[in-house]
């Protein structure tokens, strides 16, 4: 569990923007869009080997003494190194703008939301695919093993170290990938795309979806984003007249969020994955309850 | 059966390397002294037991063979290799594995997939073909899972239980899953913490026959390195027997040796109706 | 378990549904009038800078009121669609891409980082951005030719600022004569607003024979200054420039006082306001400021219909509240209401109208509130170069010198100072 | 030499400050395992509560009464509301329910007290500097420092030398046995997040006293977090050491090092020393090592 995985976002993204706009491509390969691609590629790895220093500690401490590194990791990352010096690059303060029609991907242009929901939903699967498959192999029982019980896993012969940063590797990695795509939908960007309450809003959706499972993510961030988006257009008829109310409405939502979280945890803890399961279940089973 | 590993017992070589060999292990938590100075030596195929009564620091001894725990001051040697810096993961890669006390299985995966974690060490595939699934990795889960059907759920018995979740199942089957899992890693060395407590006289009976099949099967060969307190099973059992007490060897000798040792039946043995029979 | 979960099961599925018919009669809706200027308004009620957000975003509002009550543009009322962004960068993007759906004719903007970022879209667009950051990089039409504002910018503003201080207070002091005087800045580093001006300041400073000592980093959010205050301290400065907002200028001052640090005080346009001397106190006597426009309440021309129109449309927000704010919004949205008017008399009343028929048209055009009177030209975006420079001192607020620029340094003006 | 004093005194103050809601943050972790990251937020309400007393023209001493007395009630509030169902449940659960509890109550305060800046008009303690030798220290330091401390003492007192405050040292030590001797758990736990609201709520005051107050308060609170590791979570000693260092480094490194690295130094070095200190020393300058038992 992390609360700093906006940090490992924050990092791709920014690698991903920097590589476009400031690497001295040949021309060919701007021509030919290749940059983007590349930019992605080089974003997956360095937020991969950002995510492996912050998890260093995790070789000394557990549970919450690394969750509190993760949250170190989210101030350091982004507070200080992206806000005070990353994009203090080219000396305009804190947005890199990204004029559009920089974003391509080979002869593809991605300007207009539903180009980028094509490429997303490409690399939505594939992450999806490469992460359930590296669950049921080697690597993936490693995880979980060192999850249930790391010192039984440790005197299997796995090495739990090892096992721990590579987690913390692959999380970084789909996160940059996160990162480095999620440009494509902005006309810029700013630390403030990054902060600390994405990363607990991530946590959010994951255990409103449910701990440890990836359709758990997958429903969580659907939910989510539904709901707050709902919201967002209720609120908007009423916003034109009544300027206060839209005020006092942000703070409501925050204080909903939080609320809901809470009130989730409790008469929820297993998620909305479990949910699922239980109308699987039902749907298997009709017409007998059990 | 006692009789013939009888006959091994009487034979020890000693000039042979020992397969694993304790040299004045100190090991102190804080202000408390759990090893002083304990030596042991293990030779290779023999069944070899530690015993003495609670708080005696047995457990801590295998916690510093397998390399939970850091001794202080001595030294370990594993086919006259030194391993103190080894963590545990390494020392199973030599060769060694183990199971717990209280059972420690991965209470929400099946059996199958404990005993597959198991291989862990066998398993070759890397992370990228590991996200791509096909070819190498997925022949490779093909293989192991073979082995796995073949040798270790058959000897074991546990056929019937194999796609459940092991949380779900009882204390000893648990502990056969946990014996499982240590076996899936085909070592030389398999360390047992009290594989028969906590288990019903049948279970007993059918764990010691697992122990000293592992031991003797062509198949296997494996040198055991055994805790238990169950008196009877171990005297029938144990090739040699270690007798510890607050820290302290008192023996380390042939069955019948250590029942007559007047300071073991002190220590320990005088109590023997606490011990003999099944709490 | 499975049974107590069905009456929940229930539950949970008519919340979906509710969520798909919400979604559904979400995205029918929209909102269409006819024959009306649609304008958007990004504002800070809840961010970093919402201390000056706030009355900003009122000031807007009404001054939007008195454009319809006086014709509109030239009969089309204006719709305003006002959001609150809460200064940040991402949701500023989001919220222009909803103005552009919305499809306004041009946006009132506030922040210089959110400003910043989106002018090469708004370029793009080809719409005018009006913002309240007086930024100075976006004065060059050049490269910025859609983003506007009606004040002075922050980089001459700061030049004047220095400069009346140079020329009032220095020879009072007493070492006059005898050494360099020592000035230096506390700003937050990473805040574009902050930072905008500060390569013309150490300029300036150059220019007047400055010693420059080292910047301090004071957060926007800062309540707790003490160290930078010690760290300025250590310089023993004359005089120093604050970049930072009311909130956070206001603590350093606080601290300066405790701590026992004496020198002047120079605050940047959205640090010195009413509410200054009401968060610092003692502290804030005899601090000097840059202001574009008029005090509220002061009396200038068009100052009667502000507090008209601030007390018809917001009576619930108490007169002594309101700030300078309200003003600089009002001069905002006179210019944009100017411009579209010429663009619509010249029948072309759509981005790239309003910037050529509409601002670029202006020369010496009066916008009242105390403001000195701006022109813009194709190449050159500052609105004016006349810098007024108030003094905080016995509980009001007295204009203390007006610097005029262009006058004193032509050469530079014109070719050197554009666009930084 | 000056700057060097200075820079150390006045990061003592401020250490005491963090000290006093450190504690608080200490006693839910003690009592009840609890980590909880809504202290930051469990500051400002009691920040703005007493403040809201004090401008509706109550002196004042009896404003922070009336903070720390409504501190109390929502602290026995939350514990009952939130944190008692979870009991038994995982940390991870645990912890997002008190993020989510920080996320309320910001909201909520947000709501209320609106993101502006207020400051105690009139100002409580006197702005005139107090100069001792070469240093020069404001007064509202001063009268923070000694306030902290006082209360810090009060506390320590409490818990050495009342029943209530053994039941609850007993409990965070072996709650079975306390149990058993009749201490009731839900009580302590309640107990537990009344004190630390209380003690957050006069820490938020104090440090709104120094300048004003805002959200940003808040961020300050969540400086708890690498002063409680750093004297290791289940220290009260260290806790209260764990502030000041953390004070005073801030300090330091605010004056210091800003200077090599621009920018934001003073709001991270807490962070990053954190991360080092971990790396180093796991549990803290006076934690209890845990010993993995098989």
């Amino acid at each position: 569990m992390t609360l700093g995985h906006a940090a490992f976002l924050a990092v791709g993204a920014y690698t991903s923007t920097l590589l476009i706009l400031e690497f001295p491509w040949p021309g060919f390969m701007m021509d030919w869009g290749l940059a983007y691609p590349l930019s992605i590629l080089a974003a997956a790895v360095v937020a991969g080997f950002w995510s492996v220093l912050f998890g260093l500690p995790s070789a000394r401490v557990k549970g919450f003494y690394l969750i509190l590194t993760t949250m170190a990791a989210q101030f350091i990352t982004v507070d200080f190194i992206i806000t005070q010096y990353i994009s203090q690059i080219g000396g305009r303060g804190q947005a890199f703008s990204l004029p559009p029609g920089t974003i391509k991907l080979g002869p593809w242009v991605i300007d207009s939301d539903l180009d980028v929901y094509y490429m997303m939903l490409v690399l939505t699967i594939l992450c999806v695919v490469a992460v359930v498959n590296l669950l049921r192999s080697r690597v993936g029982r490693a995880w979980v093993a060192i999850r249930d019980n790391d010192i039984s896993a440790d005197v299997m012969g796995i090495n739990v170290v090892g096992y721990k940063l590579l987690a913390f590797f692959v999380a970084g990695v789909i996160g940059g990938i996160a990162g480095a795509f999620w440009i494509s939908n902005l006309a810029a960007i700013s630390p403030e795309h990054f902060p600390w309450f994405w990363s607990l809003w991530l946590v959010g959706v994951i255990l409103i979806g449910g701990v440890g499972s990836i359709h758990g993510a997958i429903f969580g961030s659907v939910f989510m984003v539904v709901v707050m988006e709902l919201l967002q257009l209720g609120m908007m008829p009423l916003a034109a007249t009544y300027p206060k109310l839209l005020m006092d409405f942000l703070f409501i939502k925050e204080a909903a969020f939080g609320l809901a979280i809470c009130l989730f945890l409790i008469f929820e803890p297993n998620g909305l994955a479990y949910r699922w399961w239980q109308m699987k279940n039902y749907f298997n089973l009709w017409p007998f309850s059990y | 059966m006692p009789t013939e590993t009888g006959d091994f017992r009487e034979t020890p070589k000693e000039n042979e390397v020992p397969l694993l060999e304790l040299k004045d292990v100190h090991m102190r938590f804080g202000k408390v002294n759990a090893l002083q100075g304990v030596s042991l030596k293990i030779q290779k195929g023999e069944i070899h037991s530690i015993i003495g009564p609670n708080g005696a620091g047995k457990t801590v001894m295998l916690n510093c063979i397998n390399g939970l725990y850091r001794p202080q001051e001595g030294e370990i040697f594993y086919k006259g290799e030194r391993i103190n810096h080894l963590r545990p993961h390494r020392r199973a890669k030599l060769g060694m594995a183990r199971t717990f006390q209280k059972v420690e299985v991965f209470g929400g995966l099946s059996v199958l997939d404990n005993i597959r974690l198991g291989r862990h060490l066998h398993f070759k595939s890397g992370i990228l073909s590991g996200a791509v699934y096909a070819g190498k990795t997925s022949r490779e889960e093909v293989e192991h899972r073979e082995f796995i059907e073949s040798q270790i759920i058959d000897l074991l018995e546990i056929e019937h239980i194999r796609h459940q979740p092991v949380g779900m199942l009882p204390y000893g089957l648990q502990k056969r899953v946990e014996l499982g899992r240590a076996l899936a890693l085909e070592p030389e060395l398999l360390i047992l913490d009290e594989p028969l407590a906590g288990l019903n006289l049948e279970e007993v009976e059918d764990m010691a026959r697992f122990i000293i099949d592992v031991n003797e099967e062509p198949r296997w060969k494996v040198t055991c390195l055994l805790v238990e307190h169950d008196m009877g099973v171990v005297m029938d059992l144990s090739a040699r027997i270690f007798v510890l007490n607050f820290g302290n060897m008192i023996v380390d000798g042939a069955p019948g040796e250590v029942q007559a040792h007047p300071e073991v039946i002190k220590a320990y043995l005088g109590e023997e109706d606490l011990y003999a029979t099944r709490r | 378990m499975k049974k107590q979960s069905t009456c929940r099961r229930y539950g949970f599925g008519a919340v979906m549904l509710l969520a798909t018919i919400g979604l559904i009669l979400g995205l029918s809706f929209s909102a269409f009038g006819a024959e009306e200027v649609k304008v958007g308004a990004l504002n800070d009620m809840t961010g970093a800078t919402s201390d000056v957000g706030k009355d900003y975003a009122l000031g807007l509002a009404e001054a939007i009121h008195y454009a319809n009550a006086n014709g509109g543009v030239n009969g089309k009322p204006i719709k305003l669609y006002q959001f609150d962004y809460g200064y940040r960068v991402p949701e500023a993007l989001t919220k222009y891409k909803l103005f552009k759906r919305l499809g306004t004719v041009a946006v009132l903007g506030w922040g210089t980082g959110d400003t910043e970022a989106l002018s090469p879209t708004v370029t793009k667009d080809r719409m005018p951005y009006v913002s309240a950051s007086y930024s100075g990089h976006l004065t060059d039409p050049e490269k910025t030719p859609y983003n506007l504002f009606f004040a002075v910018d922050y980089s001459s503003g700061a030049r004047g600022a220095i400069t009346a201080w140079f020329d009032e207070k220095w020879p009072e002091h007493p070492d006059y004569g005898k050494r360099k005087p020592r000035f230096l800045c506390s700003y937050m580093f990473a805040s574009p607003y902050c930072s905008a001006p500060i390569k013309a300041i150490k300029d300036q400073a150059e220019l007047l024979g400055f010693d420059v000592g080292p910047d301090q980093d004071v957060s926007l959010f800062a309540i707790d200054t003490k160290s930078q205050v010690l760290g300025m301290k250590d310089f023993e400065p004359d005089v120093i420039w604050h970049g930072n907002t009311t909130m956070s200028v206001a603590a350093t001052l606080r601290d300066a006082y405790s701590l026992g640090l004496k020198a002047d005080h120079l605050i940047n346009v959205w640090g010195f306001d009413e509410n200054l001397p009401r968060l610092a106190g003692k502290a804030a006597e005899g601090a000097m400021g840059v202001a574009v426009c008029a005090f509220y309440g002061e009396d200038v021309p068009m100052m009667d219909k502000v507090v008209e129109y601030a007390k018809k449309f917001n009576p619930g927000v108490a007169q002594e509240k309101r700030l300078i704010r309200t003003i600089q919004a009002w001069g905002d949205v006179l210019i944009l209401w100017e411009a579209m008017k010429r663009a619509d008399k010249a029948g072309k009343l759509d981005g790239e109208g309003i910037l050529k028929q509409g601002f670029e048209t202006m020369e010496n055009f009066e916008i009242g509130l105390g403001a000195p009177p701006v022109t813009f030209t194709s190449a050159d975006h500052r609105p004016t170069g006349e810098v007024n420079i108030y003094e905080y001192r016995g509980g009001a607020f007295a204009l203390l010198k007006r610097v005029d620029l262009p006058a004193r340094w032509p050469e530079k003006w014109e070719k050197e100072w554009l666009g930084w | 030499m000056e700057l060097f004093l200075m820079t150390l005194t006045t990061g003592i103050m401020v250490g005491g400050i963090y000290a006093l809601v450190a504690l608080g943050w200490v006693l839910i972790y003690k009592c009840s395992g609890v980590l909880n990251l809504a202290m930051g937020e469990m500051t400002l309400i009691g920040a703005y509560v007493s403040l809201s007393f004090y401008q509706a023209g109550v002196p004042f001493i009896l404003s922070l009464l009336f903070s720390v007395i409504i501190g109390l009630i929502l602290g026995i509030l939350t514990e009952r509301i939130f944190l008692d169902r979870l009991i038994g449940e995982p940390v991870l659960t645990v912890i997002m329910v008190t993020v989510g509890l920080s996320f309320f109550f910001r909201g909520t305060v947000e709501f209320i007290w609106g993101t502006d800046t207020k400051v105690f008009s009139p100002p409580v303690f006197p702005m005139e500097p107090i100069i001792i030798g070469p240093l020069i220290i404001g007064q509202v330091y001063l009268w923070s420092f000694i306030a902290a401390i006082a209360l810090l003492l009060i506390f320590v007192a409490f818990f050495k030398y009342t029943r209530w405050g053994l039941a609850m040292q007993a409990t965070a030590d072996d709650e079975m046995a306390a149990l058993s001797l009749g201490v009731s758990a839900r009580f302590v736990y309640a107990a537990s997040w009344a004190i630390a609201f209380m003690a957050a709520g006069v820490g938020g005051t104090l440090l709104g006293n120094i300048n004003g107050l805002n959200i940003s308060v808040g961020y300050l609170g969540l400086l708890v977090l690498p002063a409680v590791v750093l004297g290791g979570l289940n220290s009260v000693p260290g806790a209260i050491a764990g502030g000041i260092i953390i004070g005073v480094l801030q300090n330091l490194s605010g004056a210091y090092l800003d200077r090599y690295f621009p920018g934001g130094v003073k709001e991270i070095v807490p962070f990053v020393f954190m991360v080092i200190f971990l790396l180093f020393k796991p549990y803290g300058l006076w934690g209890w090592e845990r010993i993995e038992r098989v």
